[in-house]
């Protein structure tokens, strides 16, 4: 075994490696012995609050997550519904906060480039991006630079890759001044028969690498985005990824062309974690064992060592298994498309991680415990502060004063400054572009198809109510599909809180999942994917830190079976106008 | 006085549009280039006579604005 | 009519573009990879679709006017062949040099997608003959750099040769390229588009491939398609 | 043998982002700012020893694919 670490390995560098003293504990009893540092490493970022789901885990699990039409729900790459005609959707939303706060173009744009990834490794071609956005108090002069950088690069990202950018929000409060949130939505088509799973199989299978080069980008991002933001986080800095959705472009081109064979046994991007997340998920899932040859890793920078080759979170790649004898097939398609394509390692019996590096050993993990013995924490709940009731509403200007002050007001003022940034019509299937109606309309090509697609959530009313915030945001999610003709399928969901180790952060977090909970059963609207983001805080200077509203962002998906019956916000001429509701 | 701020992307960070360069001019035949990166300049017109003051601003300005401190670093030289 | 669309890495708008083709053609176009060295036999246009080629990197256009393809199609012009640059396209017919002048970063710097009014300067061309001279179309544009540049020889030249394709006008058709809602990129003498000397090539800014659908939002891109293929069938 | 092309916009060409980049120093406060132009660095690695070479080399680059001459000017130098 390797032992060329470049510190002890022991309970305070477990700590620094963000392991809690029990957790470390398990990591001993598992090993049997004395971890190496890149075992470390590994179980650090396995077992973080991004990768484990410890403190959210439990209660997710409360969520309705089937339904007839329900091909695959959580726990794959993205969710999957049927559409008809042999068809199916898959789609999910996926936060990139912290990154976007420390640089919010790259931070945005590399959000953009991991959600797409995680769609069109399952075998869809994306075929639309959301963006849900919130940030800080218009009057605070850091707003206006985080959301230049963050639009320009949700606009710089999905416009380069040719996806069309249809619908999104945007919110602005000061409980988001040091911690924006940037949550990223795709949406793909795919054939229900050529639905690409993560789970690896078929000892002795080749394990590939593609995409592009390692370099040592964001080692320990998965940690960071799971730890408070504070003075650090500036020292952490050059560790920002940088996106290239030139590449992206071209990966993705480069997979729905191997996935038009059948060489692939399974598939998985390489998200936060990258090589670590994507192996051991694989092999993890597919109960097999998983030996990888770091020397044959292609690699940007020099003497990069295994620890940083697992943790490094370089952007644009893919962790694929293939059948024997596939791999020329496989090398063809990827050296057309000018991608980095190698052999790094295969399938084994053994049940474990095997990582070698300059002929040593650097890891040799057994991924039953360390997936079955990951943490889950059942964290103290309290009832969250809420604000006063409001008082009796006195009209200070009159309704006309009122109502242009409300169209004025950041919250409510035209988008169009925005989704004009956005390329909304590449691909030729957008039918009502942002701005046009209640829910985004885009086409499914060669069909009469239509996919209905919006955001939403006011963390205002969370914050007010969680359960029945999480539950409004399910509802207006299913209201803004319907208003269009379409006919709601499902939910992907960003819960995005503050600090989970605050009781009362943990009190919204449940009750937020129990109102969705219960507006997902009541309207037949289950959750198919979705992503967590804990530890949205801010530190202040006196020491003390905040958390910002409860975001539970809601992406719903519904279906037009015939998209010419879509409808608009646009109102014909000679219409009576009717209000439905109580 | 005319200062120049040449801003480059950090060593070790990613630069996609180098990457490409780079690529494009292989298939251009030109076969011994090596690595490229790819910067911006900044000219400025500074009203200020002397050079040490001038680059002091300069660099103000690179940290201030022109650079973006967490991927690339910049270096200031008087030119004219 | 036989069109062969060339996708370069990084272009996105090949399938736009083919199904406009194939609408009013009744054929589907062949798509001609970047690698390739030569045309499909019979092609009668080739087009240059939008999109990010080699990711825009450098300046929009200029990698993709080196492919292993261009050389062919630089032939297939001299031969008096019909080309098509939408976007990207036209931004790689300039780097190459079959289009005068350049495209500029937007001059409010900022990634426009929006609805344009376009009108159409001269239709006697296989391009715009389904216009008159003088129509106003509706079409969406998206882009970051489609500020048409280029000396004022050039833009003199092309004026007074007649060369330029389309402006960037209101909706009743008046120019004014210094207002921003109206010339939104800030192009000189607000051209959204131009022609070769030949009348053969053709390049521009927004995506008529974008509007030749009712239900995408109208059919005001149609006509460049129909008239091309009416000129081109046979 | 590292050579550095510098590319500018052509005198005359109007240099928007320049503009901007201009507007927002004064907005900052840097008040003697003058006329800011904004370029392109690309820096070759170069497989070669002779300076001159090199440095021919590069200006072939800038001519083939790293200037458009049509707008911009570019310089090269040997920088290391
Ligand atoms: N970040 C964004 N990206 C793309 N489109 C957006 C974004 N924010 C808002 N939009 C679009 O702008 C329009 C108006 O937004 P919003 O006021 O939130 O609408 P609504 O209240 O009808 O949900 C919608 O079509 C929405 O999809």
């Amino acid at each position: 075994m390797s032992a060329k670490s470049p510190r002890p390995v022991d309970a305070a560098l477990a700590r620094e490696f963000g392991l809690t003293a029990e957790e470390y504990g398990n990591v001993l009893s598992i090993m049997g012995r004395t971890p190496t540092f890149t075992e470390l490493g590994i179980f650090s970022v396995m077992w973080s609050e991004h990768c484990s789901y410890k403190s959210s885990r439990a209660f997710l699990k409360t969520l309705p997550t089937t339904a007839p039409w329900v091909i695959h729900g959580p726990g794959e790459n993205a969710g999957v519904v049927d559409i008809g005609h042999g068809l199916a959707a898959i789609f999910k939303m996926e936060s990139h906060n912290h990154p976007s706060f420390i640089e919010p173009y790259q931070g945005a744009a590399t959000g953009v480039g991991g959600i797409l990834r995680d769609v069109f490794t399952m075998g869809a071609r994306p075929i639309a991006n959301l963006n849900a956005l919130r940030f800080g108090a218009p009057g605070n002069p850091q707003t206006r630079r985080i959301v230049d950088g963050v639009v320009r690069g949700v606009g710089g990202y999905g416009n380069c890759v040719g996806v069309p950018t249809v619908g999104g929000e945007i919110n602005f409060h000061p409980a988001y001044d040091g911690n924006p949130l940037v949550n990223a939505m795709t949406v793909g088509v795919a054939r229900q028969d050529r639905i690409f799973l993560s789970a690896a199989a078929g000892v002795g299978n080749p394990v590939i690498y593609v995409g592009s080069k390692t370099g040592r980008d964001g080692i320990h991002g998965a940690t960071m985005s799971s730890s408070e933001f504070d003075e650090d986080a500036l020292a952490k800095r050059p560790t920002v990824q940088v996106g290239d959705p030139f590449v992206e472009k071209l990966l993705i081109e480069a997979c729905l062309e191997l996935m038009a064979t059948d060489a692939i046994v399974a598939i998985q991007d390489m998200g936060a974690a990258g090589l670590t997340s994507s192996s051991v998920e694989m092999a993890g899932k597919g109960g097999v064992g998983i030996d990888l040859d770091l020397d044959n890793v292609p690699q940007r920078e020099r003497g990069m060592t295994a620890y940083e080759m697992m943790l490094s979170e370089s952007q644009e790649r893919m962790l694929i298994v293939l059948r024997p004898d596939r791999t020329e097939q496989a090398r063809a398609i990827f050296d057309k498309w000018e991608l980095d394509f190698a052999v790094i390692g295969h399938l084994t019996d053994t049940g474990n991680i095997v990582i070698r590096h300059k002929g040593e050993v650097e890891a040799d993990i057994p991924l039953a415990p360390l997936a079955d013995q990951a943490p889950v924490y059942h964290r103290p709940t309290a009832p969250a502060l809420r604000p006063q009731p409001m008082e009796p509403i006195i009209d200070p200007v009159g309704v006309e004063q009122a109502l242009i002050r409300l169209i004025g007001c950041p919250d409510l003022a035209s988008r169009a400054w925005v989704y004009n940034q956005y390329d909304s019509t590449v691909g030729g299937q957008t039918v009502r572009r942002p701005g046009a109606a209640d829910a985004a309309i885009v086409k499914v090509e060669d069909t009469e198809i239509g996919l209905a697609l919006t955001t939403d959530c006011t963390p205002r009313y969370c914050r007010a109510n969680a359960k029945l915030g999480g539950a409004q945001a399910v509802a207006e999610a299913w209201r803004n599909i319907t208003a269009t003709g379409a006919r709601p399928l499902a939910v992907t969901d960003n819960l995005n809180f503050g600090s989970p180790e605050k009781p009362e952060v943990m009190g919204q977090f449940v009750d937020a999942i129990a109102g969705m909970g219960e507006a997902c059963r009541a309207l037949d609207f289950p959750v198919v994917s979705g992503n967590v983001s804990l530890y949205n805080e801010t530190r202040a200077p006196d020491g003390t830190s905040q958390s910002i509203l409860p975001t539970p962002a809601i992406g719903g998906l519904g279906v037009l079976e015939d998209v010419r019956t879509a409808v608009g916000l646009e109102m014909p001429d000679g219409c009576d106008v009717m209000l439905l509701g109580e | 006085m005319k200062v120049r701020v040449t801003v480059m992307l950090k060593e070790g960070v990613l630069d996609p549009q180098g990457k490409a360069v780079e690529h494009a001019l292989h298939v251009l035949d030109f076969k011994n280039v090596g690595e490229v990166r790819i910067g911006r300049v900044i000219e400025l017109e500074i009203d200020e006579t002397d050079c040490e003051r001038a680059r002091a601003q300069a660099d103000a300005m690179a940290r201030a604005l022109l650079a973006n401190l967490v991927i690339e670093d910049f270096t200031t030289e008087v030119v004219g | 009519m036989k069109a062969a669309i060339v996708v370069f890495p990084g272009t996105n708008r090949e399938r736009d573009m083919a199904i406009a083709l194939r609408g009013v053609a009744g054929q589907a176009p062949t798509m001609v990879w970047h690698r390739e060295t030569a045309l499909p036999a019979g092609t009668d246009l080739v087009v240059l679709p939008g999109g990010f080629s080699y990711g825009d990197y450098l300046r929009c256009g200029a990698m993709a006017a080196h492919a292993p393809i261009m050389a062919a199609i630089r032939e297939f012009a001299q031969k008096g062949g019909h080309i098509l640059g939408v976007c990207n396209g036209f931004q790689i017919l300039t780097e190459a040099q079959l289009l005068p002048g350049a495209l500029l970063r937007n001059a409010a710097l900022r990634f426009l997608s929006q609805d344009c009014f376009l009108r159409v300067e001269r239709n006697d061309t296989p391009f715009t003959r389904h216009w008159a001279k003088g129509d106003v179309f509706r079409t969406p544009m998206a882009h970051g750099d489609g500020n048409y540049i280029a000396s004022a020889d050039t833009i003199r030249m092309l004026e007074d040769t007649n060369r330029v394709a389309f402006r960037y006008v209101a909706e009743d058709g008046r120019v004014d390229a210094g207002d921003p809602q109206l010339n939104p990129n800030g192009s000189m003498n607000a051209i959204a588009g131009v022609f070769s000397e030949n009348l053969r090539i053709c390049g521009m800014m927004p995506h008529p491939e974008d509007l030749v659908d009712p239900l995408m939002g109208g059919e005001d891109g149609k006509p460049l398609f129909t008239g091309l293929v009416e000129a081109l069938v046979g």
